[in-house]
């Protein structure tokens, strides 16, 4: 069903946890929709420094979340911006049918959290 | 590690006299039932054979029992057959909140073509009342169709009592006792049903062998055409080696029956002790008493179900996350539903049914592993415990929201 | 005594290959293919594979290849749901006086609920044309459905011209190829069918397993409802076992598929010179040519079929009086009446199926066990003969009044 | 499917043949049903003296026919009137339903050649 990078992915989730004093926090999902993705940001100069993620979720929503930290970690904000659901889901080799589009959300959470970033920096 | 299998409803391994009958049989005879001369007629046997069988234990006549590929051909075939046979009577059908995907959507199905459906709440445990199925009942009633043992969190319905009540009125009643029939005593007249569905895969039989119990004289109407197997009533050549071994594996389950009731309710007291006096924020789902001795099924909130049968299997522990054939594949259980379970955590549920070969060390092994892994997935749950504690996300975060 | 089975068009018996790879999986996984764990994603895993080398060998792409219980379903769910879900465009179905009675009693079904038939005939070898099938077409046709491999004489209809007219015309076209796939080249695109039902019981793989190609866009309604197997178009804990067995089944018969043929040819030819020259009032049924390889149908006038079954069943033969599955188990062959056999010669049929494991050997002992049955039984027939050379009944003695 | 009983009229027949000079002949069936059974009688007495039968059908109509033959050789014309067909199928352990009213006729043969016979007798 899951790749094995998936799989590892799931097992040996990256970049799990939350920055207490974050620079964005962007979440995607509710409880009752089955998957629920936060993603935690650190930006300094433009450039994520750190990310962090929270998912309730699947095996999918958790290596999608998992997998996007890993792979913008160190982007500026707009090549960040840039990475989709779908690039996240390639990177993973691939998502089973079913899940592709229902927990393949981690892409959307960090453009929330970059858009909550940008916000309240627009607001400072 | 140790390899726990703990997906007994599911499908369960062949018992192991079963899979050696049926492989005896390949390898000796493979003649047609419907052909005239020897091979066949010893296939024909073999089937008529494994019919007595069936029939005796469920206290059937012969000629009652129809063989099928399985749970979902007999279930559709009852409920459609039995339905639309008495299109001109009427066109209402009474089910209940908890049934199997394939009494879902036929009922649904048979809504498109006319009929009215009656779809009976039921109260936390699962339960469906028979006094509800009284009141339900109309001059168009058709079928009162009420499965027997819930398959996700092993409830056992009162059957006997809406089958008492379907007899009182007339009305067909046919139940879904897929999990059931090689579990539990199961006699059709004790039960007082016209249609009755099982599969040899849920007992230690063969994949591809159902059965459907058609009491004599019930209106029916078949769903497919061609040869003149079973009566007509469900056509194409026979699965031999199948029907041999669901007649077995159920004379092999109900001669064990007590005993293995008895040492699985242990195995299931222990499991279900253990979880809950371990894991903090988790529910044992389904009736506290009245369900199936092998089946426990849990609710563990702030995690999702799928992820924790991963991380089981990780540790090689088979156990499903609600039921294996979930069609609405995202979609919480409709039966945690039904029963009231909040949406977030009806997300949240993981079953665990016992069977052959299980032992109470699988089952120690199970409440070993088991609590690091809910620990983990709730640490990375954004549902549980908010660690920020001058959190200012308010209501956008559902750990501080959440009750704990 | 020989022990010879020549019946293998009702079924034939497993590969030893295949037997040994079903019971060692039996033996090692029983996981649900729905499940998510360990044993579930094996058990999806050798059904995906099974479906890969199904539709590879078919020309088809796998998620057109669904599996289900037999050949009757596969062609219950083709015709059923081709037609049923186009009723909106049309209600006229085109077919053959040839057809399984899977698929005729379908048909028939599908009259009743408002569908009109148009039932071709066929020539004296039992074949229909392209230029009828073109004749019959009308605005409302929603369906073609002709056999391709003629299961009771072994006539192979020309599918592919009919294929190239149904796609000319836009009509969907389904094969029952039960009695092709697995005994001649079969390529769907090569055919040009919409839908096309086959099982593996008919190619040394187990019963339980049968095949439907359905070409993806082609419109059609499920049957029946549950679970999400098979992209819910057949629904139902799939049989792995058995569709682990339809796989390896299929690679093994076409793998040695030219070899095989060639070997029935020169055996069955043998056999139909041996039967043509030694017994009289006796005619081969079907095409001389354009047919099976491994079959061979004859009628032996003045004897009835049945009785010829058995008395070859007592010399260890076993044969098939017309089609093993006959529904109207005492009307003559619907088949050779449609091409033009009389009714009494049609009473005394007898295939003849050859298949794994025949040998010259076993040819040559039904040909010498034949004749003397053949006679025994004529000796016994009111129709053969009048022994009374002063036979006063007229009209009234049959054997006076037939052609001799 | 057959008894052993079936099987035994049907492998080795009893009065098969026919009777040239017969008293009675009766037959039911034809060529286009299926099954012809037909019935030679000699009579003595108005006993049933021979008796023999030639039979096209299938197993069942070949067992029935022989076993008529043997229930009756040696009754009275009255007494054979009185054997049924159901009564044959019962002496040959019982017929496969499907055959019990298409295939089990022989009695029917058995009463139409004593009627043929009386008849002629009626005709003397
Ligand atoms: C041409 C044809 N179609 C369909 C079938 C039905 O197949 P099954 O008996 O596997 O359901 C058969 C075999 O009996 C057949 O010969
Ligand atoms: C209650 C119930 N009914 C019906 C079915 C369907 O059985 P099958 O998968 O054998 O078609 C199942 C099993 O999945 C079940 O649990």
């Amino acid at each position: 069903m899951y790749s094995e990078k998936v799989m590892d992915h799931f097992n040996n989730p990256r970049n799990v946890g939350m920055i207490p004093d974050a620079d964005g926090v962007g979440q995607v999902g509710n409880p009752t929709c089955g998957d629920i993705m936060k993603i935690y940001l650190k930006i300094k100069d433009n450039v994520i420094e750190d990310i962090k993620f929270k998912t309730f979720g699947c095996g999918a929503a958790v290596a999608t979340s998992s997998m996007v930290t890993e792979l913008v970690k160190g982007m500026s904000l707009d090549e960040a911006m840039n990475v989709s659901n779908q690039m996240v889901a390639e990177a993973l080799d691939g998502l089973p049918p079913q899940k592709m589009h229902c927990s393949n959300l981690a892409a959307d959470a960090l453009h929330a959290a970059i858009e909550n970033y940008r916000r309240k920096e627009a607001g400072k | 590690m140790r390899n726990v299998y703990f997906d007994h409803s599911a499908t369960t391994p062949v018992h192991p006299k079963v899979a050696e009958e049926m492989c005896r049989y390949l390898g000796e005879n493979s003649g047609n039932p419907s052909s005239f001369h020897s091979p066949g007629r010893i296939a024909r046997k073999t089937v008529e054979t494994a019919r007595e069988k069936v029939a005796a234990i469920l206290g059937a006549r012969p000629d009652e029992i129809v063989f099928t590929a399985g749970g979902t051909e007999s279930v559709n075939m009852a409920v459609m057959g039995a339905a639309r046979a008495r299109r001109k009577k009427g066109n209402h059908i009474i089910t209940s909140a908890v049934e199997h995907q394939a009494s879902l959507y036929t009922c649904e199905a048979l809504e498109k073509e006319g009929f009215t459906l009656t779809v009976l709440p039921v109260d936390r445990y699962g339960l469906v009342s028979a006094d509800q199925v009284r009141e339900a009942i109309t001059g168009q009633t058709v079928l009162i169709n009420i499965i027997h043992a819930q398959n996700e969190v092993g409830t056992i319905e009162p059957v006997e009592e809406i089958g008492a009540l379907a007899r009182e009125k007339g009305i067909p009643f046919h139940t879904d006792a897929c999990h059931s029939v090689g579990r539990l005593p199961v006699d059709v007249n004790k039960l007082g049903v016209d249609l009755m569905s099982f599969a040899a895969h849920k007992f230690n039989g063969p994949l591809g062998a159902g059965g459907l119990y058609i009491r004599k004289g019930t209106r029916w109407e078949r769903l497919m055409y061609g040869g003149s197997q079973e009566n007509r009533r469900r056509v194409g050549t026979e699965n031999v080696p199948a029907i041999l071994g669901m007649g077995l594996a159920l004379e092999l389950a109900v001669a064990d029956m007590e005993k293995s009731a008895a040492y699985f309710t242990v195995l299931r007291d222990r499991l279900v002790n253990g979880v809950l006096s371990t894991i903090p924020n988790c529910i044992l789902t389904g009736h506290p008493s009245i369900r199936l001795p092998n089946l426990a099924s849990f609710c563990f909130e702030f995690v999702e179900g799928e992820s924790i049968l991963l991380s089981l299997d990780g540790r090689k522990i088979a156990v499903s996350s609600g039921s294996a054939c979930t069609s609405r594949l995202l979609e919480p259980s409709h039966v945690l539903l039904a029963m009231g379970v909040p949406v977030d955590v009806a997300q949240s549920s993981i079953r665990v049914s016992l069977g052959l070969g299980n032992t109470e060390e699988d089952v120690d092994y199970f409440l070993a592993e088991l609590p690091p892994i809910i620990e983990r997935l709730r640490a990375m749950s954004p549902l549980f415990g908010c660690e920020d504690e001058e959190c200012s996300e308010g209501e956008d975060c559902f750990a501080c929201t959440a009750k704990r």
